[in-house]
C-alpha cells in the first residue's frame, strides 16, 4: 500500500487487523466531518463577516440554547459509537480462544526472549503459524517493556514481576515487525525483531528442527528436581506443600479464608513469593524464590506444574495480577 | 458556584488598620483571602497524602500477613504516646487561637510555647523510634534485616512507615518553625482582636498535621495486634 | 470581626472525646473482631479527624466557601482512591461480558 | 480617534530601576515579566534539544548521537518543555499579569506568594540544570519505574527533585488566582461577569492545586526508592510498577489541561475582540473550563490500556474519556458561532486564534483514536501519539500562549510590534506545525514507536518531511523574539486600547501603573459589550 511512495498504513496480517482499521477509518471520517465543518465555518464567516469599516461592531448575539442542546447532545452519540466499537474490539482482544497455541516472551534489557512449549527458544525471531491463535505470556526480567506486534494491531507491557498476555491470529505469510514500545532504557530502539508467519506444515517443520533439549515442561520437570521441590510437594497431597496435580483451573481457598484461581500468574507468584498466598491447611514453610530462579525458567517451572492437570483449560483470564486480592475486602 | 460564595461587602474603616497590605479594601477582605488561601493549601495536603494512603492501603490488602507481622514491631505505647501529645498540642493550638482572639497577648504566647513544646516532644520520641529502628536493620534497603518469611513485603511496609512517618514529621518541623516565628510576633504585639491571621493560619496548619497523625497512628501502629 | 469565639470548655472536651476515643482504638485493636479491625479503626479515626475539622480547626462556623474547599478535597480524594481501586479490585476477574462481534 | 498616543509618565516599568528593584517586586506585572524571560529561555533550551531529536531522526540508522545522548535529548526535551515551559507559559505570564487588572485589583492576593513561587520555579530550575550539567537524565519525562528507581545511571534525582519543585511554584501560582478570583473582584463584577479568560484560569488553578501535589508524592516515593533502596513499585520486593503510573497520570493527565485551557481563555478574549462581538454562549463556554478540569481528573488511565490494568476499567476508563471531548468541543462550536455576523479583522492574534482552531481540532480529534480502546491499543506509545499531544500541547497551548502575548503586548509594554513580521510568524508556524508533526500520525499508524533512536528504513521518508518542518517552526518561533525586542524602543506607541477590546485591562494606560487602578473600579455593564458607541471611545480611564 502506499501513496507517492510514501506506506500509509502497516500490512493487515492478523484477524484484528481488518477490524481496527475499520474502526480507525470510521473515527478518521468523523474527525474530518467535524473539522472540516468547522473549519469551513469559520473561514466562511472570516470572509462574510470582515469588519469594513472601522466603527463597525458584529451583531448582539448571546447564545442559543437548542444549538447548544444539538452539538453537545450529537458528539456525545458519536462519541459513545465510538466508545463501543473500541470497546467490543478490546473485548475480542483481551479474549484469547482456549485452544490457541502457548508461547511465553520474556523482556529484557534489550531483548526479545520467546519460548514454545515444544522446547525451541529464539531471541528477537518468533516463528507462529499461520490461521491458529496464538498467546503469548509475556514478562519482564528488568524493567518496562511493550511487545508490539504494529501488523497485527496488538500490543502489551511487559511488566516485572506478573505475567501479561496479549493474543493473535496471523492470517498472512511473511515477515513482519516486532517492536518494544515502553522505553526501556540506552538500545530501547534496538530491542526489536520479527515475527515470521509460516504455513502450518513449514511451523510443524521448524519445530521439528534441531537442538532442542526436550520440551518446555520437560525442562520445567528437570528444573522441579534440581530445586528439590519434590520433596514437599508429594503427589499424595500429604507433603508439607500442596500436591500440584491437577490444581490448575481450580480455585483454592487460602489461610485466610480469601479464594485464588490457579492460573499461571498465581504459579509464578507462589514461586517468588512463595509466602504471599498460603494454601489453606499448610504453614508458610517454602522459601521465596525471588532472584534466584530466572524469568525463563520459572517459565518452564510454570509449565511443568500446568501439564499436571490435563484436563485444566489453562487460559488465565485477562487482567489476572500477582496478587490478586480483593482490596475492598480487609483482613 | 457564584451562590457559594460569600462577598466581601464590607465598609471600610475609616483609619486603615496598621496590618492591612495596600491591595486589599478592608481587614475583612484580607482576612478571608487568607482563610481561603490556608484551605485550599491544606486542600493540596490531602492529595499529597492521599496518594501514599493509597499505595499503603493496596499493599496491606496483597501483604495482609507481612504488614502485621512487620506493625508489631512499633513500639505502641511510644505511638499512643505520641498521639496524646499531638492531641495535646492541638489542644493548646485551639486555646492560643481562642487567646488571640480574645486579645490575651500573654496567653496567646504561652499557649503557642506550649504547643512548640508538644511538638518537640513529638519529634523527640520519633527520633527514639527511629533510632530503634535503625538500630535493629528495619530501614529497608540494602541493609535491611528480617528473619521473616515476609521480608520482601515488610520492606514494602517499612518503606511506606518511613515515607509516611518521615514526611509528616517534615511538617511538623515546618509548623515549629512557623509558630516560632508567629509566638515572636505575638510576643511583640503585631496582633489584636481585629487581626490575628497568622495564628489562626498557623492552627490550621497545625490541625491539619494532627489529622494526617490520627490516621498514621492506626494504620500503621495497630494493623493486627491480637494474636 | 475577630470570628467566632468558641467558649474553652468546648475545647477541653473535645480533647477528653479524642483522647478517649484514641483509647478506644488501641484497646480495639487487641480485640479479635475479624475483619472488622481496620474498618472500625479508621471510622474512629474519622470520628475523630471530623472533630478536629469542625472544632478545632473552625469549619462548624465557618464560611459556605471554606466547606465547599473541604467538600472538594473529599471528592477528589476519592476519585484519586476509587478509581484506581476500581482497577485493584477487578483485576483478577475474566472477561465474562460476551463480546458483541 | 485620539491623535498619536503617548506613554504614561509613571508605569510599572519605570517605577523602580536596577535589578534589586525587580528581584524584590512585590508587583504582579513585574513578576510576570520576569516568568516571560525565564520561560522563554526555557523554551529555547528545549527547543534546541527538539531540534536535535529531529536532526537524529533523519536517517534510519542511529548515527548522529549515541544511543545514551538521544535518550538524554528527548528527556530534557520533555521535561524542560513539560515542567519548564508549558505548564507555567500562559498563567504565569498572561495569567499574572492580567487578572488583577481584568476584576478590577490592585495586586494578586498574597504578592509575596507570587514572587517566592517565581523564585521556587528558579531553584526548581537550578535543580534541572545541574542534571544537564552534571551530565543529563534518560528516563524520559515520564519518570517510569523500575527504569527510573534501579535502572537508569544517568541524574533521576536532581531531575526529579526539579520538577518536584517547580510543582510548589504551579501550586502557589494556582492558589493564588483562587483567592484573588473569589476575594479581589472589583464591586460589581459578579461570577458571570468575568472575562473567560479568568474562568479559564480558574478552572486551571483547581487542576494545579488538586493534581500537582498527587505528582509530588510520586516523585517523592521514586526518590526514596532510587536514593535509600526503599521498596514502594519495586516488582522485587512485591510492589507493583503500575501503581506509580497510576498516581503519575492522576496528575500529568490533566496537567495537559493545564496547558490547554488558559489558551482556551486567551482564544474567547481574541475571538471576541477581533469580532467585536460578545461571546456566543457565555456560560457554556465558561462551565465548559469547569467540565473540562473536572472530567480531567476521572480519565487518567486512558494513558494505561496497554499497562495491564484490569480489563474492566480499561472500559470504564474508556466511557469517561469521551466525557472531556464533549465540552472542548462544546467550546469550538461557540467560537465559531461567535465569529457568525462579527465584524472581523484579522490583525496578528486573530491569525493565531484561526491557527489555534485548526491545530487544537485536529489535536482534540486525533484524541479519539486514544480514548476508543481498540484503535489505542494499537497506537499507543507509537508516533501517532507524540503527534497527537504535540498538537495539543504545541499547536493548541503554545498557538494560544504565542496568541495571548501579541494581543496583550501592547499592554505588557505600551509599543506595537511589527504587524507585517508578526503575521509572517503566524503563518510560518502554523505551516511548519503541520509539515512537523501531520507526517508522524502516519507514521504512528505505520506503527513507528516512540522515543526509538534508530528506525526501520520505511520510516524515512515521513521523518525527513518532520524534520524540514521542524526547521520552518523553528524560525516562526524565532521571529517573535526579533521584533518583540524590537519594539521595546522602536515600536510604536499603543495607547490604552489599540484593539478597541472591551476588557477592564484595556481601559488603564499602557503599560499600566503599578497600582493598575487609581481608584477602584465599579463595574455595571456585561462582559464583551460592544456598541458602535464603546468602539468609538474606547479610552475610558
Amino acid at each position: 500500500m502506499g501513496s507517492f511512495g510514501i506506506p500509509l498504513f502497516p500490512e493487515q496480517a492478523s484477524t484484528f487487523a481488518r477490524d481496527i482499521d475499520a474502526l480507525y477509518f470510521f473515527i478518521v471520517a468523523t474527525s474530518a466531518f467535524f473539522a472540516l465543518a468547522v473549519t469551513v465555518a469559520v473561514i466562511v464567516f472570516g470572509i462574510v463577516y470582515r469588519r469594513r469599516h472601522e466603527g463597525e461592531v458584529g451583531a448582539r448575539i448571546e447564545g442559543n440554547l437548542p444549538l447548544e442542546l444539538l452539538w453537545s447532545v450529537i458528539p456525545t452519540m458519536i462519541a459513545m459509537v465510538m466508545f463501543g466499537w473500541g470497546a467490543s474490539s478490546y473485548f475480542h482482544m483481551r479474549t484469547p480462544p482456549a485452544e490457541a497455541l502457548q508461547i511465553y516472551a520474556v523482556g529484557k534489557q534489550w531483548m526479545w526472549k520467546f519460548q514454545h512449549l515444544e522446547g525451541q527458544r529464539e531471541i528477537n525471531e518468533l516463528h507462529v503459524p499461520v490461521n491458529r491463535p496464538v498467546k503469548v505470556t509475556i514478562t519482564s526480567e528488568d524493567v518496562l517493556h511493550s511487545l508490539y506486534f504494529p501488523s497485527f494491531r496488538t500490543k502489551m507491557d511487559a511488566i516485572p514481576g506478573r505475567y501479561t498476555q496479549l493474543w493473535f491470529e496471523a492470517t498472512k505469510v511473511g515477515e513482519y515487525h516486532i517492536f518494544c514500545t515502553e522505553y526501556c532504557g540506552t538500545n530501547h530502539s534496538g530491542m526489536i525483531g520479527k515475527v515470521v508467519v509460516m504455513e502450518p506444515d513449514d511451523y510443524q517443520a521448524w519445530l521439528a528442527g534441531g537442538g532442542v533439549e526436550g520440551t518446555l515442561a520437560e525442562r520445567g520437570q528437570r528444573l522441579f528436581q534440581d530445586l528439590a521441590c519434590g520433596t514437599c510437594h508429594l503427589d499424595t497431597g500429604k507433603g508439607r506443600g500442596p500436591s500440584l496435580n491437577d490444581i490448575v483451573g481450580k480455585t483454592v481457598t487460602l489461610a485466610d479464608g480469601a479464594t485464588a484461581v490457579v492460573d499461571e500468574g498465581y504459579l509464578r507468584e507462589s514461586i517468588v513469593n512463595s509466602q504471599v498466598k498460603i494454601v489453606q491447611g499448610y504453614q508458610p514453610l517454602m522459601p521465596a524464590f525471588q532472584g534466584l530462579v530466572s524469568e525463563d525458567n520459572l517459565v518452564a517451572l510454570v509449565e511443568y506444574v500446568k501439564s499436571l492437570s490435563p484436563q485444566a483449560t489453562t487460559q488465565a483470564p485477562a487482567g489476572a495480577t500477582a496478587p490478586a486480592a480483593d482490596p475492598t475486602k480487609k483482613n | 458556584m457564584s451562590n457559594a460564595v460569600a462577598h466581601a461587602e464590607a465598609h471600610g474603616h475609616a483609619v486603615p488598620h496598621d496590618a492591612l497590605q495596600h491591595h486589599f479594601e478592608t481587614m475583612q477582605q484580607q482576612k478571608e483571602a487568607s482563610t481561603l488561601g490556608m484551605w485550599v493549601f491544606l486542600l493540596t495536603e490531602v492529595l499529597f497524602f492521599g496518594g501514599l494512603f493509597f499505595a499503603y492501603l493496596l499493599y496491606r490488602v496483597w501483604y495482609f500477613d507481612a504488614f502485621a507481622e512487620a506493625s508489631r514491631t512499633l513500639d505502641i505505647s511510644l505511638g499512643a504516646f505520641n498521639t496524646a501529645v499531638l492531641i495535646g498540642s492541638s489542644l493548646t493550638m485551639a486555646l492560643a487561637v481562642r487567646s488571640a482572639q480574645t486579645n490575651q497577648r500573654s496567653a496567646t504566647v504561652r499557649w503557642l510555647i506550649s504547643t512548640i513544646v508538644l511538638g518537640c516532644v513529638f519529634l523527640g520520641v520519633k527520633v527514639i523510634e527511629y533510632a530503634d529502628k535503625f538500630e535493629h536493620h528495619h530501614v529497608p534497603g540494602p541493609n535491611f534485616v528480617s528473619e521473616s518469611v515476609w521480608a520482601a513485603q515488610e520492606q514494602i511496609f517499612f518503606s511506606l512507615y518511613f515515607t509516611m512517618t518521615g514526611l509528616h514529621a517534615l511538617h511538623m518541623i515546618v509548623g515549629v518553625g512557623v509558630m516560632s516565628v508567629v509566638t515572636w510576633m505575638a510576643a511583640k504585639g503585631r496582633f489584636d482582636e481585629h487581626y490575628y491571621t497568622p495564628v489562626e493560619m498557623t492552627g490550621l496548619y497545625w490541625h491539619f498535621v494532627d489529622l494526617v497523625w490520627i490516621y498514621l497512628f492506626p494504620l500503621l501502629y495497630l494493623v493486627e495486634r491480637h494474636n | 470581626m475577630s470570628g467566632h469565639v468558641s467558649p474553652k470548655s468546648l475545647y477541653y472536651s473535645i480533647f477528653g472525646a479524642l483522647m478517649v476515643l484514641t483509647a478506644i482504638t488501641v484497646f480495639a485493636a487487641y480485640v479479635n473482631l475479624g475483619a472488622m479491625n481496620a474498618p472500625i479503626a479508621l471510622a474512629i479515626a474519622t470520628f475523630k479527624a471530623t472533630l478536629v475539622v469542625l472544632f478545632f480547626m473552625h469549619v462548624r462556623y465557618s464560611s459556605r466557601l471554606t466547606k465547599l474547599v473541604v467538600v472538594t478535597s473529599l471528592f477528589f480524594l476519592a476519585i484519586l482512591l476509587g478509581e484506581m481501586m476500581m482497577d485493584y479490585a477487578s483485576r483478577g476477574m475474566g472477561v465474562v461480558l460476551p463480546t458483541l462481534q | 480617534m485620539l491623535d498619536t498616543p503617548k506613554l504614561p509618565e509613571r508605569h510599572y516599568l519605570n517605577n523602580g530601576h536596577g535589578l534589586k528593584s525587580w528581584l524584590l517586586t512585590k508587583d504582579h506585572k513585574r513578576i510576570a515579566i520576569m516568568y516571560l524571560i525565564s520561560i522563554s529561555a526555557m523554551f529555547l533550551l528545549g527547543g534546541l534539544f527538539a531540534g536535535a531529536v529531529r536532526l537524529e531522526l533523519m536517517t534510519p540508522e542511529g548515527d548522529l548521537f549515541l544511543a545514551d545522548t538521544y535518550n538524554k535529548m528527548f528527556t530534557m526535551h520533555g521535561v524542560v518543555m513539560v515542567f519548564f515551559f508549558l505548564i507555567p507559559s500562559t498563567p504565569a505570564v498572561l495569567g499574572n499579569f492580567l487578572i488583577p487588572p481584568m476584576i478590577g485589583a490592585k495586586d494578586l492576593a498574597f504578592p509575596r506568594i507570587n514572587l517566592l513561587s517565581l523564585y521556587i520555579f528558579w531553584l526548581g530550575a537550578a535543580f534541572f540544570f545541574y542534571a544537564l550539567f552534571a551530565g543529563g537524565v534518560d528516563t524520559g519525562w515520564t519518570f517510569y519505574t523500575p527504569f527510573s528507581s534501579f535502572s537508569s545511571n544517568t541524574n533521576v534525582i536532581p531531575t526529579a527533585l526539579g520538577a518536584f519543585i517547580s510543582g510548589f511554584s504551579s501550586i502557589l501560582t494556582g492558589l493564588n488566582f483562587i483567592v484573588t478570583i473569589h476575594r479581589m473582584r472589583a464591586p460589581g463584577l459578579t461570577w458571570f461577569r468575568l472575562p473567560l479568560f479568568v474562568w479559564a484560569h480558574y478552572a486551571t488553578s483547581l487542576i494545579q492545586v488538586l493534581g500537582t501535589p498527587v505528582v509530588a508524592i510520586t516523585i517523592i516515593m521514586v526518590f526514596v526508592e532510587r536514593a535509600f533502596g526503599f521498596g514502594i513499585f519495586d516488582p522485587t520486593r512485591g510492589g507493583d510498577p503500575v501503581l506509580f503510573q497510576h498516581l503519575f497520570w492522576f496528575y500529568s493527565h490533566p496537567a495537559v489541561y493545564i496547558m490547554i485551557l488558559p489558551a482556551m481563555g486567551v482564544i474567547s478574549e481574541i475571538v471576541s475582540t477581533f469580532s467585536r462581538k460578545t461571546i456566543f454562549g457565555y456560560s457554556f463556554v465558561a462551565f465548559s473550563s469547569l467540565a473540562i478540569a473536572v472530567f480531567g481528573f476521572i480519565v487518567w488511565a486512558h494513558h494505561m490500556f496497554v499497562a495491564g490494568i484490569s480489563t474492566y476499567s480499561a472500559l470504564v476508563f474508556s466511557f469517561l474519556s469521551f466525557s472531556v471531548a464533549i465540552p472542548s468541543a462544546v467550546k469550538t462550536f461557540n467560537w465559531a458561532a461567535t465569529l457568525y455576523k462579527g465584524a472581523i479583522s484579522f490583525e496578528t492574534p486573530m491569525l493565531y486564534a484561526y491557527g489555534f482552531f485548526g491545530l487544537f481540532l485536529i489535536g482534540g480529534l486525533t484524541g479519539l483514536f486514544l480514548a476508543t480502546l481498540g484503535t489505542d491499543i494499537h497506537l499507543h506509545d507509537t508516533y501517532f501519539v507524540v503527534s497527537h499531544f504535540h498538537y495539543i500541547m504545541v499547536g493548541g497551548a503554545i498557538m494560544g500562549y504565542l496568541g495571548g502575548l501579541h494581543f496583550w503586548w501592547p499592554k505588557l509594554v505600551g509599543r506595537m510590534y511589527s504587524e507585517f513580521l508578526s503575521r509572517v510568524s503566524a503563518i510560518l508556524v502554523f505551516v511548519g506545525f503541520n509539515l512537523t508533526f501531520f507526517p508522524q500520525f502516519i507514521l504512528g499508524y505505520m506503527g513507528m514507536p516512540r522515543r526509538y533512536h534508530a528506525y526501520p528504513d520505511e520510516f524515512q521518508v515521513l521523518n525527513i518531511l518532520s524534520s524540514a518542518g521542524a526547521g520552518v517552526l523553528g524560525i516562526g518561533y524565532l521571529l517573535p523574539v526579533i521584533y518583540f525586542l524590537w519594539s521595546l524602543k522602536r515600536g510604536e506607541v499603543a495607547g490604552p486600547n489599540p484593539w478597541g477590546a472591551s476588557g477592564l485591562e484595556w481601559q488603564i494606560p499602557s503599560p499600566p501603573p503599578t497600582e493598575n487602578f487609581k481608584v477602584q473600579p465599579v463595574v455595571h455593564g456585561e462582559p464583551y459589550e460592544y456598541t458602535p458607541h464603546v468602539a468609538r471611545e474606547a479610552n475610558l480611564v
